[in-house]
């Protein structure tokens, strides 16, 4: 009972595409913490692919910030029906480690890539940025680099952080003139009134698209104990359940904005990731899903690779 | 990455050949699949539904045996997902990532093994026995009641304690925590330090073990649990405090830096604190 | 598979509680919109239950506008996999017909209700809140007053009306100055940065809880053709899908405002319904699951009631 | 409020007896309930799965029969519901809210009734002639082709109209649509002004009904579907227009002012635009 295939669907995934300065190798993309640093996995194996990294535009890193982070007491994870609620707290090998180990063997393996930076304020994203494009300037299979301002379970700055206009024009400029040659994303939280207001500022201040949505605030309780089960209280809400969520935000974004967008939210299948292209979006990414399943966006790229070869030849 | 030497894990669809009850809550898993890389004791698989049906995050179940194309799994019913798999019939699909995880050593370096399993934590060290019987020193076998125990799975070389011994001693069980039994038969007199534990169960039985461990100075290698979201190192939700140099850890994750950890590494303040 | 009973949970559903002036004959609810004026249902029968009326503290009526309402164009209604997309667009009776024909008739099959109203401006909330009042002031089973300052389907002023403290503030305040002697209730939109903001307006104004939440703006596309499904695009997400997102809302509120709330959103089980309990919700509303079985509310009413029978003599 | 005179509808738990295909993709439900309040034609209940597997909202399905505590319903797969109803087997539990809506007249003042079912319009039609046979002008079915028929209930009083006849004409079956057969056993002359139409299929075959209907003066009563919620009236989910004095037209419920309605009371010009 899949839904006839859309014949409106005409671009090849697969295809490389411009985004700002910078072609992209490809459509599907794995999003920001749900793919580590685009190391893992290399040696899986599954009928019919080579790897999970078969077709991918891009895999975005997870963020890495100034310092390395060691995140969140544990349980960092709750699975409800229809997503998952996380609170990782940004645990990551901080910026030096990331370019001194972590981009060198990304190039050796030819993994296309976006990196993911945090910051407190908007020097700081320029420093990143500065110092990303000193070492990664060279390399073949950088090409951009996300602005997480909205990642809702770090303390210091995160939850307001990027829900004000004016500091995500700052940040963004900050990186913009560092980092001219790779793509800029900004990546939205959609914890806000007016997302829109996000992107024209993001925009106007010089990145090539914005990714939308990260997680949305969420909390679980623990029956037992009538407590949240997160140490943190809140953790951000992925997958399925937020696919509605996702594109109405995506939606808001490209007809009152007007801004370039990569979609994420929600994304399991291609069907999911087609509601994105439907929308407007310039590329997708898939979080949650990739968790489940290492070969989701592989797969959700080769689907739509052969839905598209379908209906060239139809 | 999978450390070098291991079996390259593969993603693929299975079909059940079998799901009977051990007692009551307490099942094997068996599952047909196409692919058969091999597995070393310790390593487990991510489970999970089909699509439409599935799960958000898969479940980590440790490999039980793995035969001629047919893997198998032994579990106990306690939520949700452990709930739906216990209705699964024959013929029934199921997804499965795996084998994943750094496992047990299967070279102890000259050393014996004692095995120490409790309740569902029996099928890595099921697995260490069969493929390696003649390193074995000994291997006990705890669980609360009999009905808690897998009696199809414990041949006489198992010791088992329960804590609750119940009218019949059934397969030679004795009343008692497993580390009763190995206090029983490795006294702390240092007579017999050439053995290495291995161990795989409930935390407090971890800890004890560790700490017999300890005392008779030898190695200790412990599968720890967490909850998992993915199962091959991409999201971080799975960390244990790994000892970074004295006083100081940092998180590693259970799924791909364990589930099994040498004891010596573990941050053990860290740990306990939890 | 279900947690073990909560042991906490000493509360008696059943029993009448006060909310600001009014005793409530109790705490389990249906939401606005999804249970109609209270005059449907009463006839059906389910093994066990007299009717789908057994043990509701309170039917919140549909939302009545000043005049009547044809709603929105087909489809209304959108299933996704964990809830619904609804674009109703406030169709319904009237003020005055549900004053002449729906509240006395409630009157006389003596349904407790909370009547839900909204309107385009703080005065208009007055004056409906006065026509309200006039009618209702004698009748036993009228309770509470519920102003729906967040419904995202309706054109006119609905979508950024109850999205700023000041207009939520002064709403408030209008029907206060009318509504004395019955509870007072301001239904708040999710669909902010800070909802805990609006809640201290409403508290300040005078309101005796919120309801929180509304409906979250989501979109379906139709694969067939790339469009939205719903003629107005986006339509309010509801069911199990939100309950993680409506449950951070109430903990924002009870935390940072301090302000009782009436917590709302995807609450389909006993279980559900006990998370907002447990985070300090004064009484809660079944909307979606009410709509699928109309003894949903009924039965999560019977089980909490046993749950505390049980707690007592434990 | 159900109207006088109409059962109390049920909300319960039954238990599938029987779901055999009557062709590709078309099927006969039957399950078991506990209650039986009985139904009038035209009527229609909500289905779901249980608890846990549950859709957002049932699917609504026109009561077949209703014999000996066990209910029946012809359906055809089209979506995730009904493929899910599709793959149940006897034994599985569904939910079930009904009888639900405003039926087919059972009295129509003395004129005959001339039945038009298209498709898995058939139902209410099926039921209405299994109550009233003496009072049935005649009974036509539509369908694209053979295998979109359900043959078994089909016995010689149907006369069946196929848009593709195939090579066997089985049953007696014609090529052309119900509209065609209706037009040649009552011409519209005015010889026949003494029927009544009750129709329920798809949307062009109801306004081709209706136009035969109005030509020949006959009342018409037709069977509407509509997306719907909750299936009793308390979410305005799923409107149908009806002329609300001249030129002007309110909302009125498919599922409980429906779905059948009196063709005169519909707002035509509304209902044409969509
Ligand atoms: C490496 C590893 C190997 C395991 N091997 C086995 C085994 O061989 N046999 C066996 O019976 N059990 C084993 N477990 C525990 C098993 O994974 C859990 O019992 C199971 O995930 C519970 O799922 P549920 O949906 O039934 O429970 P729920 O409590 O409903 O699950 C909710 C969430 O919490 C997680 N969760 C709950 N309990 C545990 C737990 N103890 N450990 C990890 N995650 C948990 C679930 O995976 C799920 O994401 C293992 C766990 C790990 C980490
Ligand atoms: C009063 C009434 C009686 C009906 N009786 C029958 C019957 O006896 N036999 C039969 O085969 N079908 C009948 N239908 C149509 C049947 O309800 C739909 O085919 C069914 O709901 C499709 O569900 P799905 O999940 O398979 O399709 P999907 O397209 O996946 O469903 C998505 C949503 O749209 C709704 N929907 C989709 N198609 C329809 C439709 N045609 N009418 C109403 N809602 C729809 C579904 O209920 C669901 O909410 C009836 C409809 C109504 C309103
Ligand atoms: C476990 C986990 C970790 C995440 N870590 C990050 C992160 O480090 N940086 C970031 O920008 N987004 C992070 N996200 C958000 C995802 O990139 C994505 O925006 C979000 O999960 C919605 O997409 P999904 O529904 O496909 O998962 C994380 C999400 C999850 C589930
Ligand atoms: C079909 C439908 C109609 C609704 N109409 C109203 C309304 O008129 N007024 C209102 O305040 N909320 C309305 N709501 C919102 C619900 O009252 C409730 O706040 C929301 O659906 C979340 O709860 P739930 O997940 O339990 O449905 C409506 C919701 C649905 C699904
Ligand atoms: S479960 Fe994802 S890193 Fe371990
Ligand atoms: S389906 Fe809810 S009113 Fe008809």
């Amino acid at each position: 009972m899949m839904p006839a295939t859309p014949q409106w669907w005409r671009v090849d995934p697969l295809e490389p595409f411009q985004l700002g300065p910078r072609l992209i190798p490809g459509r599907i993309w794995t999003a920001s913490g749900c793919f580590a640093y685009g190391l893992t996995g290399h040696e899986m194996t599954a009928p019919g692919f080579a790897s999970p990294f078969a077709g991918l535009g891009a895999v975005v890193t997870k963020t890495v910030t100034p310092a390395a982070r060691a995140g969140n007491p544990m349980p960092r994870l709750v699975e409800t029906p229809c997503g998952a609620l996380n609170s990782i707290g940004l645990e990551n090998v901080g910026l030096d480690a990331f370019i001194r180990d972590v981009m060198p063997e990304l190039e050796k393996r030819g993994v296309p890539f976006v990196a993911s930076i945090a910051a407190t304020c908007p020097e700081q994203f320029g420093e990143m940025a500065r110092a990303l494009q000193e070492t990664g300037g060279g390399l073949r299979h950088w090409h951009g680099l996300e602005l997480n301002l909205s990642c809702p379970n770090v303390a210091e700055g995160g939850h307001d952080f990027g829900k004000d206009p004016h500091t995500v024009a700052a940040c963004v400029r900050a990186a913009r003139e560092q980092v001219t040659d790779r793509a800029l994303l900004a990546k939205l939280t959609p914890n806000v009134g007016d997302i829109a207001a996000l992107a024209v500022a993001a925009s106007g201040a010089g990145v090539d698209a914005v990714s939308a949505v990260n997680t949305f605030v969420g909390l679980e309780v623990d029956l037992a104990t009538g407590e949240p089960i997160l140490p943190r209280r809140f953790g951000g809400y992925s997958g399925p359940a937020i696919l509605p969520l996702a594109l109405a935000k995506v939606d808001e974004i490209v007809r009152k904005a007007g801004v370039p967008v990569v979609g994420v939210g929600g994304i399991a299948t291609a069907e999911d990731a087609l509601k994105f292209f439907a929308l407007g979006a310039v590329a997708v990414q898939v979080g949650t899903a990739q968790m489940r399943d290492p070969f989701s966006a592989a797969t959700i790229a080769r689907r739509l690779h052969e839905i598209y070869l379908g209906n060239k030849r139809g | 990455m999978a450390a070098p030497g291991l079996p390259r894990p593969c993603r693929c669809e299975g079909v059940v050949t079998g799901n009977e009850p051990l007692g009551p809550g307490l099942l094997r898993l068996s599952v047909r699949l196409p692919l058969e890389p091999g597995f070393v004791p310790g390593q487990f698989a991510m489970l999970n539904l089909p699509a439409g049906r599935a799960w958000t995050f898969g479940r980590p179940l440790s490999i039980l045996d793995w035969l001629a194309g047919e893997v198998s799994f032994l579990y106990r019913v306690v939520g949700r997902g452990t709930g739906e798999l216990a209705g699964l019939k024959p013929g029934a699909a199921v997804t499965f990532l795996g084998p994943l995880g750094t496992p047990f050593p299967l070279d102890l370096g000259g050393r014996k093994a004692v095995l120490v399993a409790g309740g569902v934590g029996l099928p890595p060290l099921f697995a260490w026995r069969k493929q390696r019987p003649q390193d074995v020193a000994a291997a006990y076998f705890g669980a609360r009641d009999q009905e808690d125990a897998p009696w199809p799975l414990l041949d006489s070389g198992w010791r088992v304690g329960l804590e609750d011994l119940g009218p019949s001693a059934r397969g030679g069980a004795r009343q008692g925590l497993v580390t009763d039994l190995l206090e029983e038969d490795f006294p702390a007199d240092g007579t017999r330090d050439d053995c290495t534990v291995l161990a795989c169960g409930p935390w407090p039985m971890l800890e004890a073990v560790h700490r017999q461990a300890r005392r008779r100075g030898w190695p200790c290698w412990l599968s720890l649990e967490e909850h998992m979201g993915c199962g091959y190192g991409a999201c971080k939700g799975c960390v244990v405090p790994v000892a970074d140099g004295p006083d100081a850890w940092r998180p590693a994750t259970c799924c791909q830096d364990g589930p099994v950890f040498d004891a010596a590494h573990l941050a053990w303040p860290q740990l306990e604190r939890t």
